[in-house]
């Protein structure tokens, strides 16, 4: 229900919309007043988490986020790197984790369309998309109804946009029961001389409302993605928002063909916190004051009132700010798309930020009250109590295990979940789901681009920092299995209640890690979202940094593949490694998944991989190249055989050197008479020829498994599991 | 015997389906259509011998058939 | 003289770029027709692109149907020119009247983009010239693929070559494994696969170029005839 | 003035997505369930002034809420 708008300011209202005590003390102090109901209404989502970033802020500052090909860092709806010729990426990821436990299709749906909105606004067409999915265990009741809806929210938001959905993620894990995660990944193209930015220019301009009509849809969003679960949040269920791809798809295509134009000074999507944050945002960079006429704001219900009007979140909405005269054009573009355009308001120079209702003004709160004083945190952090060691591992039969591991959740195919997705619309997707990392070509160009995104919260839980690191290091070697050079990263931090030590522990360590591996690859930060409270009753999700990273690949599309032909030479590159089996899926497995350090990461030894993968793809000298990652050298091994080609291997027989998931490593394969062209481009990047690829079995240490067999473990878990009841 | 369960979003919930539907209408000419709600219908033929038919299938419709979230049902038994 | 192809853009089209694309590989001229248009512009051949015309809201197709271009692109039909509908293009095609059947959800319920097998048959049409009888490899990308009609309509068509194209392993539960239809005149024809994403080696085949090549030659064999 | 459009397939049009809704049901342990057919429910909201609005409203099924190829209508007005 929505209070009264002249109830008095309680406690209770206060606590209600978030803010502590001591909150609501600084915005006494800082506004000099009491505010109005639908004042304390903005200051509860502006001051919120989602927002404010109040808790992370001060951490963020150490990541990289600068780089000779940086157009645009964190700070802007998305971040931009430089692509030369005149192009240039605009990407980014965000969390829709909260809303997507409370309704799984439309959560995940609306994150999708919310991070489309935030490319588009930039001026770029989006290009491809990428999901990051965690679920709980799949014996767990929600887990099945969870995968299904978000799967088909996601499928359903992006496929109808015509956005090809490339790469991906879906990982479980029971500290996701209570907990999905949803981070949804855009990349777009843009000139790169005409980006746009959510800014306000000069006072006398004037603030356009675009795209569908406002009505009652998430109010409190944004609050309620800053709390806990517990008992009882089912009932929150009624603020969610409904997606409408359709209207998106115009939306894009309008403001596209509006960009074309001179008219346009800013613009900004409405994502959380809707029409208030996106004004407030556009006024802070703007450095302006802004003059907003509620009464004008199309709305899709009767009877709205200010505070929801301006604390919704209903979907598919821009605001655009041009120079006066330029209305018509406007209009024009907005009407010939079908879509609601009005007038709502104009830049003021007095730094502050009005709202009216019928002609009494019902807001009033200085600009930098909301953004420059919203709170900040330095928060306690304690390291948690150490962890066991990992046990000797006792496996009569490791290889026998193949299969058991190749079955597991993580590791598994996930096809169920690709194919869903439209990933060739648009005929550029170059390699598909079901790689290390996708590649879409620009029509036009010998430019494409490499996407992949990649966490692992086993290693991160383990030792956040090294953990992180190893993930941005993993991400990077993906890419250079198709030929790509890291050109950004974007990241998620999925995390628990920060106001626990331990959590604020994790993210600061994650944050440090991640910070150094970027350094050292020469990766910078340019966008990413913080998403903390992933708890349930007090159990918090494992630390769950997601990561996307970025590649651009020039030259003729390469023709490398993730699967072996027969008469190949097969080769393992980098270090050797030690066997690493702590944090392994293979542990896990046996029961071991809260055990030891993750595997430490050498960035020279990484590099030095990644220059000499990237030299043997542009030369056309590799048919095959894949990396080591979950499951270690075995189930590499096993998934090259996945389109029906074994091969004979020496490459041991213990569980280390079998599941070991030691950084730095991935496999290649040649044609034998490409030995010598092979060699020379790898230098002195480590080299150990493993066997031949033929016939119909993979064989490793005298073991073997028939091909087949390794297709059905690896192909049937999955939707065999999905198919086990129907909902 | 059989049921029918009819499926509607709850008031306030956005409906892009009937929005366009809607839109649809007008442009054909058909001015008159002020708003459009698109709901689910759902006939079910049941065997006999439940004791209590109705609460059945009111369960299965706050379990399966409808998406309690956003839509609210109704249960017709003939 | 170039050939000349509209591809029509409906609100919530996502494949007219793409259709562009393919089309202007084969030499031909594709022209972008906005679906307010009353009429057609002067052009020898139209295509209908896939996508979520009016978000496939209601049934897919059923709106688009009603966009003012439609009733030319239904007269230019009727003189016998060449229409060819894609995935969401044969939707429309079928609400339209323009060829039989209608498009029901998948039987597996969920969106597929994959590969299929189709084999070409039925009469020729000036999207099938010289592939009857070959098999090709096309991705399918939809949720309502599954072709269904009426016994009498199914009969009539199956006898009278109107299946132009039949799924090697059916992927959707679509009535004899139908994947694309002509009318009864054979020159405008449905379907769901998308050959317009396989015209190219480095996207992953190249067994829809006969699609356009077939389109090509028909026009300049056609000029200045039906397609007044 | 409203009106209520009730959509169903016609019998022996396939439905898959009710096919799929049974299996479940049963699978949830409602063995009851013999058959699932699912169709569509418009509510319309319709300015008043038309002579003939139930002619208008089953124009509209004709032309456009319904596909009479598979589907059949029936039309309440309030
Ligand atoms: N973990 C992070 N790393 C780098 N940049 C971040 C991170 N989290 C947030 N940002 C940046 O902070 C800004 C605000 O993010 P966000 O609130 O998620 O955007 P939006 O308002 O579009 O939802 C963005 O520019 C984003 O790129
Ligand atoms: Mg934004």
């Amino acid at each position: 229900m929505t209070p009264g708008a002249d109830s008095p300011i309680t406690d209770e209202l206060v606590q209600q919309h978030g803010l502590s005590p001591d909150e609501y003390a600084r915005l006494l102090d800082v506004l000099g007043r009491e505010p109005t109901l639908v004042e304390l209404g903005v200051f509860s989502v502006m001051w919120s988490e989602h927002c404010s970033y109040k808790s992370s802020r001060i951490h963020l500052g150490r990541l990289p986020t600068t780089g000779p090909r940086v157009l645009i860092g964190p700070g802007e709806n998305a971040g931009v790197v430089d692509l030369g010729d005149g192009y240039a990426a605009c990407f980014k990821m965000e969390s829709h984790n909260h809303p997507s436990y409370i309704e799984p299709y439309q959560g995940a749906a609306t994150g999708v369309g919310g991070i489309l909105r935030d490319v588009f606004t930039m001026g770029a067409r989006p290009m491809a998309l990428m999901d990051s999915l965690r679920f709980g265990r799949l014996e767990h009741p929600k887990t099945r109804g969870l995968v299904r809806g978000i799967v088909a929210g996601i499928a359903g938001y992006g496929n109808c946009m015509g956005i090809p959905t490339v790469a991906g993620e879906t990982r479980f894990d029971r500290s996701y029961d209570g907990n999905c995660l949803v981070n949804a990944f855009c990349c777009g193209i843009v000139p790169s001389d005409r980006i746009f930015l959510g800014t306000t220019g000069a006072p006398g301009n004037k603030v356009f409302y675009v795209g569908a009509g406002t009505g009652r849809d998430g109010i409190h969003g944004a609050t309620m993605a800053s709390t806990e679960f517990g008992e009882g949040s089912d009932e929150k269920r009624p603020t969610v928002q409904v997606g409408d791809p359709f209207q998106e798809k115009l939306l894009l295509e309008a403001c596209l063909e509006l960009m074309q134009g001179t008219a346009i000074v800013g613009i900004q999507d409405m994502g959380a916190a809707g029409l208030t944050s996106s004004s407030v945002e556009m006024a802070g960079r703007g450095g302006r004051g802004l003059l907003l006429r509620l009464d004008q704001v199309p709305m899709r219900e009767t009877g709205m009132v200010p505070y929801e009007l301006l604390l919704s979140e209903s979907q598919e909405r821009m605001l655009i700010v041009i120079e006066p005269g330029r209305e018509q054009e406007v209009f024009d573009v907005f009407q010939k798309w079908d879509l609601s355009v009005a007038e709502i308001g104009e830049v003021t120079d007095d730094g502050v930020w009005r709202c009216t209702w019928y002609g009494n003004e019902v807001a009033a709160i200085p600009v930098a009250v909301l953004t420059d004083s919203a709170p900040k945190y330095d928060r306690p952090q304690r390291a948690p109590a150490p962890l066991p060691a990992l046990p000797e591992l006792v496996d009569p039969d490791p290889f026998g295990r193949l299969a058991a591991v190749l079955a597991d959740p993580d590791i598994s195919d996930k096809q169920w979940v690709w194919r869903q997705y439209d990933h060739q619309v648009g005929t550029d997707t170059v390699v598909r789901p079901g790689a290390d990392a996708a590649l879409v070509r620009i029509k036009g160009t010998q430019k494409h681009l490499g996407f992949v995104c990649d966490s692992n919260g086993r290693h991160v839980y383990l030792d956040p920092f090294v953990g992180t690191a190893g993930q941005v290091a993993e991400c990077a070697r993906n890419l250079a299995c198709v030929g790509a050079t890291p050109v950004g990263l974007s990241d998620c931090m999925n995390f628990g209640n920060p106001q626990k030590p331990e959590i604020m522990w994790q993210f600061a360590r994650s944050v440090d890690g991640m910070a150094e591996a970027c350094r050292a690859l020469s990766v910078p930060v340019i966008s990413g979202n913080v998403s903390l409270y992933n708890e349930t009753d007090g159990i918090g999700i494992l630390p769950t940094p997601g990561l996307a990273m970025v590649g651009l690949y020039e030259g003729p599309t390469p023709t490398v593949k993730a699967r072996f032909a027969a008469g190949l030479e097969v080769a393992l590159l980098g270090e050797p490694g030690v066997g690493w089996l702590a944090g392994s899926v293979y542990a896990r497995l046996l029961g071991f998944d809260r055990h030891g350090a993750p595997p430490p990461v050498s960035y020279a030894a990484e590099d030095a991989l990644h220059v000499a993968l990237r030299a043997l793809i542009a030369a056309g000298a590799v048919e095959v190249a894949h990396d080591l990652s979950d499951g270690g050298l075995l189930v590499a091994l096993a998934e090259c055989c996945l389109d029906g080609v074994g091969g004979m291997f020496d490459a041991g027989t213990d569980a280390g050197s079998l599941y070991g998931e030691d950084h730095g490593r991935a496999l290649i394969a040649y044609r034998p008479e490409a030995r010598d062209a092979v060699l020379r481009l790898l230098g002195s990047v480590p080299t150990r020829v493993l066997g031949t690829t033929g016939g119909d079995v993979l064989g490793v240490g005298g073991r073997t498994i028939a091909v087949g067999d390794v297709a059905d473990a690896w192909g049937k878990a999955f939707p065999d599991w999905l198919a086990g009841a129907s909902r | 015997m059989r049921a029918r369960v009819y499926v509607t979003l709850k008031p306030g919930v956005h409906d892009p389906a009937g929005k366009a539907v809607q839109g649809g209408l007008v442009s054909m000419g058909y001015d008159e259509v002020r708003g459009v709600r698109i709901g689910k219908f759902f006939e079910m033929e049941l065997a006999d011998g439940e004791s209590d038919p109705r609460a059945r299938v009111e369960e299965m419709c706050r379990k399966l058939l409808a998406n309690t979230v956003i839509e609210s049902f109704r249960v017709e038994l003939l | 003289m170039t050939a000349t192809v509209a591809v029509v853009t409906f609100p919530g089209s996502n494949c007219d770029a793409d259709l562009r694309h393919a089309v202007s590989l084969f030499g031909m001229k594709a022209v972008a027709v906005w679906h307010k248009e009353s009429s057609l512009p002067k052009v020898d051949a139209v295509l209908l692109p896939g996508g979520f015309s009016y978000g496939d809201y209601l049934r897919c197709g059923a709106i688009a149907r009603f966009s003012p271009v439609m009733a030319d692109v239904v007269r230019f039909a009727a003189r016998g020119g060449p229409v060819l509908g894609v995935c969401n293009g044969f939707q429309i095609l079928t609400e339209c009247g323009l060829v039989p059947g209608v498009l029901l959800r998948n039987e597996g319920l969920t969106f597929q983009c994959r590969d299929v097998t189709l084999r070409v048959e039925g009469k020729q049409t000036p999207f099938t010239r010289g592939l009857v009888g070959q098999t090709l490899r096309l991705p399918i990308a939809h949720a309502e693929g599954n072709w269904f009609t009426d016994p009498e309509t199914l009969a009539r068509v199956e006898g009278e070559g109107q299946v132009a194209f039949r799924y090697v392993g059916n992927p959707n539960g679509s009535l004899n494994d139908i994947a694309g239809v002509s009318n009864a005149a054979g020159n405008v024809v449905g379907l769901m696969p998308h050959p317009e994403r396989y015209v190219e080696a480095s996207l992953g085949g190249v067994d829809g170029a006969g699609v356009f090549r077939s389109l090509a030659g028909s026009i300049t064999n056609t000029e200045a005839g039906a397609t007044a």
